[in-house]
């Protein structure tokens, strides 16, 4: 168990530094609370409207793709780590890779699938798409 | 299994401490010294050698007044980032912006609690020690999404997501590459990584290379090397800050301590990216003649050098171009190298 | 060693945390991050229990848990956004077009 | 002829392996051309797939598979799959109701995007549906159980400008991840006290219980909450009204037969083989008596869903609150197990078995049924179904015989399914269950004449249009309507087949 | 094989007629029709059953095999015929086709349906007739309801959808009560049985094998269970209290369904009461008496006081056959050869001259568009033909001799009166007796109001004879009414065949 306090240890001291950092700051720093100060920085004009915008749906599409292959280490990484002992105690290669290729080959259909449906194609203006295909026309 | 006694046990050792109370003073104790350790080495790297190297590439000087090669700017600089003004702007969130910066130094820190840095500096070598490496590491993000969203500047929010879905891509290539490195080792413990290492691969002409897997497997190497750069966010993956597009991305809203720590933050996460890069692939603290402490530092500074370099020399990618490299490129090519690693070790074995 | 006892607990009640999320908010996000908090719980208990019987079925299975909690998320997200679009908002008691 | 003689052993899971396989043809076939309108390609290989998997199912229940005549139940993957008869005749359910689905969907998905993605999610769903008859560990249980539920989330939001659809999703989504949570809970507390998931294993570990049998009960509770949600019983219940109603018609078509069919597989193995009646009745500590719960409940539910249907203006949400009462139905084949019931164990579980086969026709015809009105456009209420069987005396034939067979009229299939499962609930001793059920058979009846006559008999109030004569949709009710039939003549077979398999688990 | 073959050969002919066009259909269904009736015949003419089937007797076409075998008992796929069921198979098959010729006039949309349903319900009712497994049976019994649920809902008149529900429910809710009933009595059997085979049951029955089930006693459970059936039956024969759906399903039913209706669903009440009620259970019956006999006078006299009371003449003919059907349960309550065997000739007779009235009142509304005896008088002015058979069959209702109505309800009085059951059985048929005084006003009533007198009508329609297809079937079963009453033997020779065991059985206790 020593080695987890001794994690959780570094964490305490790992979040120590930041706040003492802060408290050493705060003493430090003046305040000169002014009105064009605080204003959020957008390239010097005047702010406008909130920043709690709508955002590029691809952003979703990546983090849904992201969930299914973290994921997907999650369970790689155990079977990384008995196969070669699992191969040393005389396990046939057939049993202990063919279900990991299986997985593998499962979600590369999907990685393709997803591929090929644009889900980590970046820019899907539909204006840059419809002049592509006049230009296909043309 | 403990190859070595870790840093801890050694501490509450001298100290003749024993139980639980030599754990928690013996870990707490060595947790300072190796984040001071860290601390020293960020701030080296932060306002010297960053400004240096950036000014070699430049044909420039850079800081040259207080002390050997201008070393002593540190302490100057330190307390002038510490002794500004803290602006808050208006509209931020403020529980999630004063947390961000603590998260984030947070994050790389606590990665090295697992790392072992030679002659039995390591803070604890629990047997998921590199799966914990990583998840600590990721943690990052979320501080990342703290200070887009926190700050209520359209500049940050895309800088955070964009760092987000940066850290996201190729986090995936990353931790496959590291796998096709467990298939050698059979152990996610640090310790035994290194160990596994340590044996001879070929002799030639009389100098024993030993196993380091960066010789083993190159091709992994050089995945790993690629996505790690990605992940700390260096050119030319360096769109979540991309200066010329977004200001500063996520810390455009920062200033003061606050900057200092998310700045302190990813310095230490290059460091923690070139640890764990040298850990799985570089034999660790191994090599000839030197201490492993000493080898640890060099390597840790080679890579930060790597990406020092590539910031100055490699254009930056446009975004759309750095997510389809992540997604069709690496992560293609990652598990490319896994299944190959696993079928020709299968073969092999 | 912890007694099993402090286990249950503990997962209990990190399950009536979630429990109570679900039945006081009508946020559909938060209503799934109280179905994590539920399975989470569940996880506890595995992975305790998994060490108390000295076998590894309950970790390995704390990570199916892991990764189905993970696709139940990304499959209710992508709910969650047509939710959004079509109701404007993800409260869910909005969505009320048919009888309960 | 004894296949897995010839065949490797993991051959027994072929129904599952060719309908995982066919779901990721069709995905391929998708990403080859992923802006088709092809839409006969892909339900051609969906139904092509289906009735493949369902004919090796089919074909493995009669060369005795896993049965006892072949040497027994196949232990695949350290006991964590095992396929036996039950699981084979299950399967057999799933694959006939996914195949008049995909059948149905070619009409009903031709003016929709993402028709790919549709089928295979259906085929998806429907190997996790056979993976939880297959399953003999409560992990496989709970991931085949996510397998299965997944899609069907997806499925039922699949129309996703349609707020009814969304609606839908959303609540069967919620209901179902709480469930979930629920069930992993129930799992997890399992865990705790007999130390491992595989079932037969739990049964044995069972003695440890005596200190913690307060915690079993929990479990087994919680257990029973998730296979109530799937099942679509009381008290897990009230998403399936929602869902049904706001779901594309061949999905909810899909979920109440094949889904409904999937969590009772699920339930009969888990209760039957981890969690033995006559062991938990007599554990030191206490008893925890689930057959007893499955009484109640069956009773709840078959009355809340019999009463709750005769209520509705809504022909899909009759038919949804109807379904649900025959979730009731079914869980009589829980409800009458016992401790020394011996043969009668498996009897009255085997009719149940054979209802749920029986039910997996009818119903999934009568939703499709209503995909067809849905797709004429011409409603929703009763009112809206008036004089329909003049423009289309086919398809309203083919309703009536779903209609009269659900609320268990002689002629059809429904009558001897339900006569076997009331007569094999008497033969336990639970003739007031029985009587119940029969009771509430002929309440129900009420309900499903309305929908026959407001077809036949009543004028409609505006004359009605049907533009299209949809082919799939034809094809499809109109073999679930045969199939319905002839299900009478032919149950002997079915029955004997579920009774035996159904015996092999006790 | 020939039984499967004729039910197989009627199925098949629905189907057939369901796809036929509508112009041909009436047409087409006349003429597959008439396989089952030459079927029937040629049953008829190879006949050679002896005793009751259910009681041991040598069965006529018996076909047995096992369809399901499910828990302890088996269901069998068993019909067979004997002295009892042919007579109502013929009967069936005949007036079936009779009905679907006079359909030709009044049904004028959706005409295949229609006839295909006519059919459809020929088949199950042919499959009523000759099952001899409870399962099977029962099925068959069920599977009438639906195609006359339509036959009444669709063609029937303003308000049919209510007379369709209120027929649909009376009779299934009817069923349960039976089945329930019936299902008691097998569990009371309990391992004495194998299968649902009536035969087996009704054997078992007599050799004393019923023991108690669900907490009551042998006695008790048969009690239950013949109250449970005779209760399910009576709703369909129909008996007093209960036949209200009765006169709503007639008056809204299209004639041609209401002479099956009269003709042959009312039939299996009376043939299901004598099949099980009264040979499985004889001593509960003959303890049950004096209710039974009660029951019937009181079907008699107060179905024959609701006729009178009526305006509309299918409303009289309906509620005369409440009547008439309370001497059918006079009859089996006698225990007496001519009692039963006059009971069981009874439904043959009455379903042929039910049949008769049905259709000439039906031919009349085709002509005239009402119903109501006090729209018109002297139609047999402009339509001699149609009222000639119209006197002439309810002659026959009223017992005119040589007419096979004399013949049933003489074999009957005889038999009540011979009755043995109980003392004041003679009572009961004196009064049952008086119930054919007011069948006699009524109808003579009824007919001297419409049919005599000078023309009147206050209809817009023209009245002219009837054509030739319209009173064709009147004529044949006028015609088959005065063949059996003048040889009554045709049947009633095969019919006491096969109740005389049943009686035998009565002596026994």
């Amino acid at each position: 168990m020593s080695e987890w306090i001794a994690i959780g240890a570094m964490g305490l001291v790992a979040v120590g530094i930041p706040v003492g950092m802060m408290l050493a700051s705060a003493l430090l720093r003046p305040s000169v609370p002014e009105q064009g100060k605080s204003a959020t920085y957008e390239s010097g004009e005047v702010p406008t409207g909130t920043a709690r915008v709508q955002f590029n749906i691809q952003y979703y599409m990546v983090a849904l793709l992201f969930v299914v292959f973290d994921i997907e280490t999650v369970l790689i990484f155990p079977w990384t780590v008995i196969y070669r002992s699992a191969l040393e105690q005389g396990a046939s290669l057939g049993t202990i890779l063919t279900p990991m290729l299986v997985f593998i080959g499962v979600l590369v259909i999907g990685l393709v699938w997803a591929w090929r449906n644009g889900a980590v194609k970046w820019v899907k203006s539909p204006q840059a798409s419809r002049r592509k295909t006049e230009r296909q026309d043309a | 299994m403990n190859l070595q006694t870790v840093l801890p046990d050694t501490i509450s050792g001298l100290l003749g401490l024993e139980g639980i109370v030599g754990d928690v003073v013996g870990g707490l104790i060595g947790a300072f010294l190796i984040a001071n350790i860290m601390l020293i080495t960020t701030a080296l790297a932060g306002p010297w050698a960053k400004r240096k190297i950036t000014a070699a590439f430049g044909d420039r000087i850079a800081v040259n007044r207080l002390g050997p090669f201008g070393l002593l700017v540190i302490i100057p600089d330190a307390v002038r980032l510490l002794s500004k003004e803290l602006i808050v702007p208006e509209g931020v969130d403020r529980p999630a912006w004063d947390i961000a910066p603590i998260v984030i130094p947070f994050s790389a820190l606590l990665g090295f609690a697992v790392i072992p840095m030679g002659n039995g500096i390591q803070l604890a070598d629990p047997e998921t020690g590199l799966a914990f490496a990583f998840a600590a590491a990721s943690i990052a993000s979320l501080g990342l999404v703290m200070t887009g969203y926190a700050s209520n500047n359209k500049y940050s929010l895309i800088g955070a997501l964009r760092a987000v879905a940066a850290n996201i891509a190729y986090e995936i290539p990353l931790i496959v590459t590291a796998a096709s490195v467990v298939i050698f080792t059979g152990s996610l413990q640090m310790s035994e990584i290194v160990a596994v290492q340590a044996e001879p691969l070929v002799t030639v002409a009389g100098v024993t290379i030993p196993t380091w897997f960066a010789f083993v497997n190159p091709f992994a190497f050089v995945l790993f090397m690629i996505a790690n750069l990605a992940e700390v966010g260096r050119n030319p993956f360096d769109i979540p800050e991309a200066p010329t597009e977004i200001v500063a991305g996520y810390q455009t809203e920062y200033s003061s301590v606050y900057f200092v720590l998310i700045y302190l933050g990813e310095f230490i996460h290059i460091f923690l990216g070139g640890a764990i890069a040298a850990t799985l692939f570089l034999g660790g603290p191994a090599g000839p003649f030197l201490p492993g402490f000493v080898w640890f530092t060099i390597k840790i500074w080679a890579f930060f050098l790597f990406t020092q370099w590539a910031r100055s020399a490699v254009p930056r990618l446009r975004v759309d171009q750095f997510l389809e490299i992540g997604w069709k490129g690496m992560l293609v090519l990652s598990f490319a190298n896994l299944v190959l690693t696993a079928i020709i070790v299968g073969v092999i074995a | 060693m912890v007694p099993p006892q402090y286990y249950l607990l503990l997962s209990a009640a990190v399950f009536c945390i979630g429990l109570f999320g679900i039945l006081t908010r009508r946020n559909a996000l938060l209503f799934l991050m109280s179905v994590e908090l539920m399975l989470n719980a569940a996880n506890i208990n595995l992975v305790a229990f998994s060490l108390y019987w000295g076998n590894v079925t309950g970790q390995t299975f704390s990570l199916f848990t892991m990764a189905l909690a993970a696709a139940e998320v990304a499959v209710g997200i992508g709910i969650i956004l047509v939710l959004y679009r079509n109701f404007d908002g993800v409260d869910v008691t909005k969505a009320t077009t048919m009888r309960w | 002829m004894t296949p897995l003689q010839t065949l490797p052993e993991w051959m027994a899971t072929a129904p599952a392996i060719v309908l995982a396989l066919t779901g990721l043809l069709l995905l391929l076939v998708d990403t080859i051309d992923p802006d088709t309108s092809n839409n006969g390609v892909l339900a051609g290989l969906a139904t092509l797939g289906s009735l493949s998997a369902g004919g090796i199912a089919a074909w493995f229940l009669i060369s005795g598979t896993g049965m006892e005549s072949t040497g027994g139940a196949i232990s695949l993957y350290g006991d964590a799959i095992v396929v036996d008869g039950v699981s084979l005749f299950f399967a057999l359910i799933f694959t006939s109701v996914t195949a008049m689905v995909t059948v149905a969907s070619y009409d009903y998905l031709a003016d929709h995007r993402h028709q790919g993605e549709f089928y295979s999610l259906v085929l998806f769903a429907a190997t996790g549906m056979t993976l939880m008859a297959m399953s003999n560990s409560l992990a496989t249980v709970f991931v085949s159980l996510e397998l299965a539920s997944l899609p069907s989330y997806a499925l039922v939001a699949y129309l996703k400008k349609n707020r009814g659809s969304v609606e839908a999703g959303l609540k069967y989504f919620l209901i179902g991840a709480l469930s979930s949570a629920v069930f992993a809970f129930g799992i997890s507390l399992v865990f705790a006290v007999t130390g491992s998931l595989v079932l037969p294993e739990v049964a044995a570990n069972l003695a440890n219980a005596d200190q913690l049998v307060g915690v079993l009960g929990l479990g087994v509770l919680m257990i029973a909450g998730g296979f109530a949600y799937k099942t679509a019983s009381v008290p897990f219940h009230f998403w399936a009204p929602e869902a049904y109603e706001g779901a594309p018609a061949p999905v909810s078509a899909f979920l109440s037969s094949a889904s409904k069919a999937a969590g009772f597989a699920v339930a009969f193995r888990v209760f039957t083989v981890a969690f033995p009646l006559d062991t938990v009745t007599a554990l030191g500590g206490g008893s925890v008596d689930w057959s007893l719960l499955f009484a109640v409940l069956a009773v709840v539910t078959m009355t809340l869903g019999n009463f709750a249907a005769a209520t509705q203006e809504n022909v899909k949400r009759m038919l949804a609150y109807s379904s649900i009462g025959h979730a009731g139905y079914a869980l009589i084949g829980l409800a009458a197990i016992t401790v020394d019931g011996g043969a009668a164990n498996g009897n009255v579980l085997g009719a149940s078995m054979a209802h749920l086969l029986v039910y997996g026709f009818m119903n999934t015809g009568a939703f499709l049924f209503i995909a067809m009105v849905e797709k004429w456009g011409l409603g929703k209420t009763f009112e809206d179904y008036n004089g329909i069987a003049a423009k289309a005396p086919i398809a309203a034939t083919a309703m009536t015989v779903f209609m009269f067979s659900l609320a268990g009229l002689p002629p059809f299939g429904g009558f001897v399914s339900k006569y076997a499962l009331f007569y094999s609930a008497i033969e336990s001793g639970f003739w007031w269950l029985a009587a119940v059920g029969a009771v509430n058979s002929a309440l129900s009846l009420f309900y499903y004449s309305r929908v026959v006559k407001a077809m036949w008999i009543e004028e409609p109030s505006q004359p009605i249009e049907i533009s299209s004569q949809p082919t799939g949709l034809y094809v499809a009710v109109v073999f679930a309507a045969v199939g319905t039939v002839l299900l009478l003549p032919g149950f002997q077979p079915v029955i004997e087949t579920a009774q035996t398999v159904a015996a092999a688990l006790f | 094989m020939i039984i499967e073959a004729l039910i197989a050969v009627t199925f098949l002919a629905a189907l057939v007629t369901f796809v036929v066009p509508d112009r041909y259909a009436g047409k087409a269904a006349f003429a597959l029709s008439l396989v089952p009736v030459l079927g029937s015949l040629l049953m008829w003419q190879q006949f050679d059953a002896t005793g009751n089937a259910l009681l041991g007797g040598n069965i006529a076409f018996e076909t047995d095999v096992v369809w399901l075998q499910l828990g302890q008992y088996d269901l069998h796929w068993m019909v067979g015929v004997d002295g009892i069921s042919l007579p109502l198979i013929v009967l069936t098959t005949i007036l079936t086709t009779l009905a679907i010729v006079s359909a030709w006039t009044p049904i004028s949309e959706r005409q295949s349906q229609f006839f295909g349903l006519m059919l459809l319900m020929e088949a199950n009712l042919l499959g009523v007739f000759t099952a001899l497994d409870f399962f099977v049976w029962f099925v068959f019994w069920e599977a009438v309801l639906v195609p006359m649920y339509f036959l009444i809902g669709v063609w029937g008149g303003p308000r049919r959808k209510y007379a369709a529900i209120k027929f649909f429910v009376y009779t299934n809710v009817a069923s349960l009560v039976m089945f329930i009933g019936f299902i008691s009595l097998v569990f009371g059997l309990g391992d004495s049985i194998t299968s649902l085979r009536l035969p087996e049951i009704a054997q078992a029955l007599q050799a004393g094998q019923l023991s108690g089930f669900a907490g009551l006693s042998a006695g008790a459970l048969a009690s239950v269970a013949f109250i449970a059936m005779f209760f399910g039956f009576a709703v369909k024969v129909p008996v007093a209290p209960l036949h209200t759906w009765l006169p709503d399903a007639h008056v809204e039913a299209p004639t041609p369904v209401s002479v099956m209706l009269a003709g042959v669903l009312l039939k299996m009440g009376t043939y299901a009461l004598l099949r099980f009620n009264f040979t499985m259970l004889p001593e509960t019956a003959r303890a049950f008496a004096l209710p039974i006999a009660l029951l019937a006078v009181a079907s008699v006299i107060y179905g024959a006081l609701l006729a009178l009371a009526q305006q509309d003449l299918k409303r009289i003919v309906a509620y005369s056959s409440v009547s008439s059907m309370g001497y059918v349960i006079l009859g089996l309550i006698a225990y007496t050869t001519y009692g039963v065997g006059g009971a069981t000739f009874q439904m043959v007779a009455h379903g042929l001259i039910s049949g008769l009235m049905f259709m000439a009142v039906g031919v009349i509304y085709n002509t005239t568009h009402t119903r109501m005896v006090t729209d018109m008088s002297g139609i047999a002015d402009r339509m001699p033909v149609t009222a000639g058979i119209f006197v002439a069959g309810a002659f026959g209702y009223m017992g005119l001799p040589l007419m096979a109505g004399f013949a049933a309800e003489f074999f009957i009085f005889k038999g009540a009166f011979e009755s043995t059951v109980m003392e004041a059985m003679p009572l009961f048929t004196g009064a049952a007796m008086f119930g054919i005084v007011i069948v006699a006003g009524y109808l003579l009533f009824a007919m001297q109001r419409t049919l005599f007198g000078p023309f009147r009508f206050d209809g817009e329609y023209e009245i002219t004879e009837a054509p030739f297809h319209d009173v064709a079937p009147l004529a044949v079963l006028l015609l088959l009414t005065i063949v059996l009453g003048v040889s009554p033997g045709i049947f009633f020779t095969m019919i006491q065949e096969a109740v005389n065991p049943i009686l035998q059985l009565g002596g026994a206790f």
